[in-house]
């Protein structure tokens, strides 16, 4: 069975059709990629995922469950996690607290019992910072925990904010341009993150990209939007030589381009 | 675990300044004018920390805090004078109503943003003060009289238990969530945390602390009407808040007292008093935008800290 | 043309470009790669008037510019297309452009040069009337750029234009920019993307955390082993 | 801020060469205005009775306290000038609201307590009933210029049916109103409208235009000349001819300025006294006013602030002592008083006794029409 | 015919809420300030028309031009004293600042001159009831709302077609690419406070000749009611704040009229909490929900 399916889904603004007629499936473990222009509706589409836009057409089936209408903390709490276009870090928190809040619909203890300190307050809070901390060792980033995360560079913006993502324990992580103003390095070191991530938590990935070596050198499948509609679907190979992807998107020589 | 050991240091420093202020109160060192200076200082740091609570954590910008204020000291003031029931019942009934009025005016406007939460907080705290005005069950625009039952005791009692309760909720997960919603709302909602529940939760909170100030307020002064609580008291409160640096709770407390102090200071000076007091205002925000503490605890300034990072 | 001095920035106590020295010839494509946060956009936006250098001095057509604010410093020529486009979301395409020539007086000549934008721009011509916020990612990178030309520079500061478009429109932005400079504007560009980068320019700088690297003719740091390893993905 | 240090020992005590007199008014805040003028009234009055010798041989200090139009801060006045200053009376507050928030304080440290301005009756008596000793005014109380006006306006004008329109914000316009009610009521008068208004108000049309639409034949307006000016004025415009009336808060010259004297005519105003009252003792006090003042004329707000003084400065003379327990004796024997708001006794509830003057406006002079005496 | 009598309340009670909307709304529009000292301005505003009429024997016109120099210049010195500084502070720094301006005018007001009320001189502008149909309109509540609807369209004018209208535009929306364009930013906010402030004073001068008293607390609530109207109308948007405005006074006189004068003020917070809710942006303003 699919872990993610998408039906016919599609949303409007005002008069725009941002994305419409979109399917969408996505097996256990798989890592795949959404691609096409700018505008295209690819952001959007997370959105409807993930609950911030409720679609105005079709469903969202997530593990069986509809997720139509669910507001965003609900869709998280079921199993989806995302990151931003635009990076969204709690600026004023440590690094360690913004992964700690991921961790907060997986805790239990009551508002009484942070009131009153009673026991389950402390041992919640135990168990969330070494979580947390397991996580930040991960993303190397433990050195940082206790610098406002404002204060990080851009690239450990970046990864920080897979780690928060990763650490509210999805089933499905989506990410939204996590390349973007990585140079090719930093992308390259993102990419193997990403593999490793997706075997160490067994997780299926869905991300938004540009960095074309990126999207071909990770994703299995590649799905195109270009106008909110799909155009098409399939592995890097396909994608590549794909004439309607080639005239909305790459452009005619990408494909004799080489890194 | 460090947090447990401030939550007791906090504990041991309140039973001292307690016993002894209480003793100087008792051997006549404090007049009434000081003690009485004490109690209006130890309610404006609940109203202080109160709104701390939903600027300076959850950053919900409400200007409206008056109107909490003004619930609490009427149902209070009904519950004593009305019902004849005892004192500290009146206080927490007025704190659970304040909180009730917290949670109505809550649900529907805290899903605006910014100046219009704002402006619609204000709005609230003004149809509050005209409805009150309006029942002559609590005596309209006249006002209420009030038995001065408030003593330095209660209010200490009630200041440390609104502090506990608000260190403890901001260091907590919740704490954490709501900061997370004045960080960041869209990604605090990714996370998995229902915004709207910590919004509305902070908000009632904040309004019930607000409504046991007004509880301890309507005893404390022998009157209460309607003019008291308009939205110049909000902006004292919001004053406060500011002043002492969004976020900070040492610092809400310590403009709270400065403020009070000054304000009563000048008291005797009403030709210049608030040129004096709103200069004071400018000159701060000039200076210090960020507010006397920013978003530093005083605790922060004793911590020893490693080379790195300057303010 | 440009002469940047051994300039220092600071934002309060964090010091973004330590001693930074470099020079843009006119007629040239000279580019500056670097990885995030090396201080690419602090030396565009001290070269355009938006942060001040603590010391140095930053010399333009023989002028020291790094005092002057920063309209004097597009009246005198240079045009900075900022880092994340900034185009002014709730105006039209049109008025955004008309903006760009916000310090031109001639009447005509504007007329002419919006003629020439659209002409290089024809998606901007298609778009007039449209609220430039609800532009596409590229779209708006067009923009900023068309609107930087309105102001009929002599220097074309812009930084990662290549920033979060879709393959397709880097390439048009690239072809774009080699335009601008064969019809004689000099261009000064900021990339991560140094691949693109280094194609198109004549001359090159690195710069890591506020210093300059390395410098050297776009050929030879293509060739570079250090830098394809770097910067280039090389591997 | 003030050090906490151990003033009582040197506060001044009893015994001093002065005379300390705290003034916890609103000099700040929603209705600054009135405390404001009442202060100056008091000025004037304590630097004519310290020209003249002071009280006992001892010159009367002023101690200002701003209490900012707020009850809390009046309360915190009061507790300051008292345990702080040591004062030897105090005079306050412009309403009642934030002279009632005084009273206890007031009596709990014997501290003599005047007020120029809160005329509801629970001034002097709380609520249980209990005369407040210490507690004193000087205006007369509320139902009494309802009575007068209610009276009025029956037997002299012979109107049958009313209506009234009152400032809601302060409760001195709602005990007028009430008390107008119940005498216009039993004098088989109607009351065909009953309005109010929101102090600080500058628009009054709509609610006007609701009572024109009643058409009563006079329309009682309880409430401060701040708005009565706009009131009138707008009334006229609206086409409202009724005579209209008002009491002793409508006096003041503005009330000329504001309203225009045109439509000032056919209103009636109840008052101590009026500023054209050829008595010696009005006129001394009228002229010395505009002296001060670069010719305004005094309005009644600043002849209660001056009258509150002597009033206290008599029972001091008459106790021949500054000890306050011996001038509270002294301010309740008060009897026949003479001052420029007319000649004043204090009866047992600490009301006072004063005969009223109704006046009307004639092209923008109050003219004299009649005296009533309680 | 009661009814279109309350009507016409309403509306030239709306259009003083509205002139004075229309400044709140362009310093609002351009540097996202609730400058709560807009409400004094429009006080001193009034005192000035005062002095100038009373003191110097001025005509209206006069009297008017005087006020709206002198306020213009007033404004600008307020931004660069107590605004310019905080420019990129927090916005509720901004906002505390702008409690105490507003404060410390008033209190300045009084320091200067005393609390008491001042009275316009009656004779000032033509004041002819004209009777219609039993309806009295007051020819200077026409003269007010002519005077507000011309204002509000030579406004409109400014914003959207000249160049400095573009440059306030352009600094409203991201002062570091307005400064790009060559836009100086300091220039083009004193403008605006200039415009602003002008319009405060101008409101001052109609409302002193309307309403004959003033006093220093008098921007209070006016000043509190406009911002109600430029919210409700949509805050930034020039129509928006004449729309209102008008609306806010056609508000308070139904209420008052169907004899709820007391709970005047608390349904026009009503209504505005519910135009919030139902439109989170006011009823002219652009719905600016955060792209994610
Ligand atoms: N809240 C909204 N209101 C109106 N239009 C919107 C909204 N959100 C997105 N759109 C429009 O929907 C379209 C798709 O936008 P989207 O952000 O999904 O593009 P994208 O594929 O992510 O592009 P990019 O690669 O540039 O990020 C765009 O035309 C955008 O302007
Ligand atoms: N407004 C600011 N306040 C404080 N520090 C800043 C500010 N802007 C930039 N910095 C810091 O200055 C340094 C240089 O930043 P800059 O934006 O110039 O880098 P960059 O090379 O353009 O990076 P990117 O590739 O991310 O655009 C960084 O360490 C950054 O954190
Ligand atoms: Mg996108
Ligand atoms: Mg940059």
């Amino acid at each position: 069975m699919a872990l993610l399916e998408v039906k016919n889904a599609g949303i409007q603004f005002g008069g725009l059709k941002a994305v419409s007629g979109f399917n969408m499936r996505l097996n256990q473990g798989e890592l795949v990629g959404l691609i096409g222009p700018n505008g295209a509706g690819k952001t959007t589409s997370f959105n409807l995922l993930t609950g911030v836009y409720v679609p105005t057409e079709g469903e969202i089936i997530f593990n069986g469950k509809r997720l139509n209408g669910l507001p965003p903390y609900k869709v998280t709490q079921s199993g989806i996690s995302r990151t931003f276009q635009n990076i969204r870090l709690f600026s004023e928190l440590s690094v360690l607290d913004n992964v700690k809040v991921a961790y907060h619909s997986l805790a239990k203890n009551s508002i009484l019992s942070s009131i009153f300190r009673l026991p389950s307050h402390f041992s919640e809070e135990k168990n969330m910072e070494d979580k947390a901390l397991e996580f930040l060792k991960i993303f190397k980033l433990e050195r940082f925990k206790d610098e406002k995360a404002k204060n990080l560079p851009y690239g450990q913006q970046r990864r920080l904010e897979i780690a928060r993502a990763l650490a509210a324990g999805p089933k499905l992580l989506l990410l939204d341009e996590p390349a973007a103003g990585m140079n090719p390095q930093e992308t390259h070191e993102l990419m193997e993150l990403i593999a490793f991530i997706r075997e160490q938590f067994d997780l299926t990935i869905l991300l938004i990209e540009h960095d074309m070596q990126l999207v071909m050198g990770i994703c299995e499948r590649i799905y195109v939007l270009d106008h909110g509609q799909l155009i098409a679907e399939g592995t890097p190979e396909v994608i590549r030589s794909h004439p309607k992807v080639i005239e909305a998107y790459l452009g005619e020589e990408v494909s004799d381009e080489h890194a | 675990m460090k947090k447990s050991k401030s939550f007791w240091a906090f504990l041991i420093l309140a039973a001292v300044v307690y016993v002894v202020v209480q003793f100087f109160i008792g051997s006549g060192f404090i007049n009434i004018y000081y003690s009485n200076l004490l109690i209006t200082i130890a309610i404006n740091i609940i109203l202080a920390v109160s709104l701390h609570l939903v600027i300076g954590i959850t950053g919900q910008f409400s200007i409206g805090h008056a109107g909490f204020l003004a619930v609490g000291a009427y149902v209070s003031a009904i519950v004593t004078m009305k019902l004849e029931l005892p004192f500290i019942l009146a206080v927490v009934l007025g704190g659970v109503i304040a909180a009730l009025a917290g949670l109505i005016v809550g649900i529907p406007t805290l899903r605006l943003r910014g100046d219009y939460l704002a402006i619609a907080t204000l709005g609230f705290a003004e149809i509050i003060r005209i409805a009150l005005f309006n029942i002559d069950y609590v005596g309209g625009a006249a006002g209420m009289q009030v038995s001065h039952l408030t003593t330095w005791t209660v209010t200490f009692v009630c200041l440390v238990i609104t502090i506990l309760v608000i260190t403890n909720f901001t260091n907590s997960r919740h704490g954490r969530a709501c900061i997370a919603v004045r960080e960041n709302e869209i990604a605090a909602d990714a996370m998995g945390i229902n915004t709207t529940y910590y919004k509305v939760l902070a908000f009632a909170i904040g309004s019930f602390f607000a409504g046991i100030a007004g509880g301890l307020f309507s005893h404390n002064f022998y009157i209460i009407q309607p003019g008291n609580f308009g939205f110049l008291k909000s902006f004292d409160i919001l004053i406060f808040v500011v002043l002492g640096g969004l976020g900070s709770l040492t610092g809400s407390v310590i403009s709270a007292i400065l403020l009070t102090v000054i304000s009563a200071f000048l008291a005797q000076y009403p030709e210049t008093r608030m040129i004096i007091y709103s200069l004071v205002l400018v000159i701060v925000m000039l200076y210090r935008p960020q507010g006397l503490m920013g978003t530093r605890e005083v605790t922060d300034l004793f911590k020893w800290k490693p080379a790195k990072g300057g303010n | 043309m440009l002469k940047v001095n051994d300039i220092n920035v600071f934002y309060g106590n964090i010091q973004a470009l330590k001693g930074i020295s470099l020079e843009v010839k006119e007629g040239e494509i000279v580019t500056l790669i670097g990885a995030n946060g090396a201080g690419k956009s602090t030396l565009l936006k001290t070269l355009s008037g938006l942060q001040r250098p603590k010391s140095g001095t930053i010399e333009y057509l023989g002028e020291t510019i790094s005092t002057k604010a920063p309209q004097a410093i597009v009246k005198a020529g240079i045009s900075h297309v900022p880092e994340g486009r900034r185009v002014f979301s709730n105006m039209s395409v049109e008025e955004n452009l008309e903006l760009g020539a916000y310090t031109r007086k001639d009447a005509s000549g504007i007329r002419k040069d919006m003629e020439k934008v659209y002409e290089l721009f024809p998606r901007l011509l298609e778009r007039r009337k449209q609220l430039s916020g609800t532009l596409s990612g590229g779209e708006q990178q067009m923009l900023a750029m068309g609107r930087a030309i309105m102001a009929k520079p002599k220097l074309l500061l812009l930084d990662e234009p290549s920033m979060g478009l879709a393959p397709l429109i880097v390439k048009q932005i690239f072809n774009i920019i080699e335009q601008i400079n064969k019809e004689g504007t000099t261009v000064l560009l900021v990339e991560q993307n140094a691949n693109m980068a280094l194609s198109v320019a004549d001359r090159a700088y690195v710069i890591e955390t506020g210093r300059i690297q390395i410098s050297g003719t776009a050929a030879e740091l293509q060739a570079s082993e250090e830098i394809k390893k770097a910067y280039l993905g090389g591997h | 801020g003030c050090g906490t240090g151990n003033q009582s020992a040197s506060g001044g005590g009893g015994n001093s060469d002065v005379f300390k007199l705290g003034v916890n008014m609103e000099l700040s805040g929603n209705v600054a205005s009135y405390g404001e003028s009442m202060a100056k009234g008091v000025e004037m009055a304590v630097a004519e009775i310290n020209k003249a010798g002071g009280v006992e041989g001892k010159k009367i200090e002023v101690i200002k306290n701003d209490n900012k139009s707020e009850a809390a801060e009046a309360t915190n006045g009061i507790i300051k000038l008292t345990s702080q200053d040591k004062v030897n009376a105090v005079i306050g507050a412009a309403t009642s609201g934030n002279t009632v928030a005084q009273a206890q304080i007031a009596n709990d440290t014997k501290t003599v307590l005047i007020a120029p301005g809160g005329t509801s009756p629970t001034v002097t008596v709380d609520e249980k009933g209990k005369v407040r000793e210490f507690v004193f005014r000087t205006s007369f109380i509320d139902p009494f210029q309802g009575t007068v006006a209610a009276n009025f306006a029956a037997n002299n004008l012979k109107v049958k049916d009313a209506a009234i329109f009152s400032d809601s914000s302060s409760d001195y316009a709602k005990g007028l109103s009430d008390a107008f009610k119940k005498t216009f009521e039993k004098a088989g008068g109607k009351i065909v409208a009953e309005e109010s208004y929101v102090g600080k108000d500058t628009d009054f049309r709509a609610t006007l235009t609701r009572i024109k639409a009643k058409n009563p034949s006079f329309i009682f307006i309880p409430g401060y000349y701040e708005e009565v000016g706009l009131i009138v004025k707008q009334a006229r415009e609206l086409g409202i001819t009724a005579p209209l009336m008002g009491a002793d808060g409508w006096d003041s010259p503005k009330l000329v300025d504001l309203a225009g004297a045109e439509a000032l005519n056919n209103t009636y105003l109840i008052n101590h006294y009026s500023t054209e009252d050829p008595d010696q003792k009005v006129q001394d006090f009228v002229k010395a006013f505009k002296d001060k003042n670069n010719g305004d004329a005094p309005n009644a707000f600043n002849a209660l602030g001056y009258d509150t003084v002597y009033f206290l400065a008599d029972a001091i003379k008459r106790a021949g002592s500054t000890d306050s327990v011996k001038i509270q004796k002294e301010l309740a024997k008060t009897k026949d008083l003479s001052l420029v708001t007319g000649v004043l006794s204090i009866d047992k509830n600490h009301h006072p006794i004063k005969s009223a003057t109704v006046l009307e406006y004639k092209d923008g002079k109050q003219v004299f029409n009649s005296k009533i005496n309680p | 015919m009661d009814w279109l009598q309350q009507l016409i309340n309403g509306i030239s009670l709306g259009s003083i809420y509205a002139l004075i909307a229309l400044g709140y709304t362009m310093v609002y529009g351009i540097i996202k300030l609730i400058n709560f000292a807009h409400g004094d301005v429009f006080m001193v505003g009034a005192f000035i028309g005062f002095y100038a009429i009373k003191g110097w024997g001025l005509g209206f016109l006069p009297a008017l031009i005087i006020s709206m120099v002198f306020c213009a210049v007033f404004g600008v010195l307020i931004e660069r004293i107590a605004y310019k500084r905080l420019r990129n502070a927090t916005r509720i720094a901004a906002l505390i600042t702008a409690i105490g301006m507003s404060l410390l005018i008033e209190y300045g007001m009084i320091y200067i001159r005393g609390a008491q009320p001042e009275a316009y001189p009656a004779d000032v502008l033509p004041n002819k009831a004209i009777n219609f149909f039993g309806v009295h309109i007051n020819s200077q509540s026409l003269f007010i709302l002519l005077t507000s609807i011309i204002l509000m369209i030579i406004l409109q004018f400014i914003v959207q077609r000249t160049k400095m209208g573009k440059a306030m535009r352009a600094v409203s929306l991201d002062m570091d690419a307005a400064r790009l364009m060559g836009i100086s930013v300091d220039k083009t906010i004193s403008f605006t406070f200039a415009i602003g402030s002008a319009l405060a004073g101008a409101a001052g001068v109609v409302f002193g000749v309307y309403y004959t008293k003033i006093e220093p607390l008098m921007g209070v609530i006016p000043g509190l009611k406009a911002f109600v109207a430029a919210v409700l109308g949509g805050i930034g948007s020039i129509p928006g704040a004449m729309v209102g405005g008008i609306f806010l006074g056609v508000i308070e006189s139904i209420v008052s009229a169907a004899g709820f004068s007391l709970w005047r003020d608390a349904a026009a917070f009503v209504i505005l909490i519910l135009i919030l809710i139902f439109r989170p942006s006011g009823i002219f303003g652009k719905n600016t929900r955060e792209k994610v």
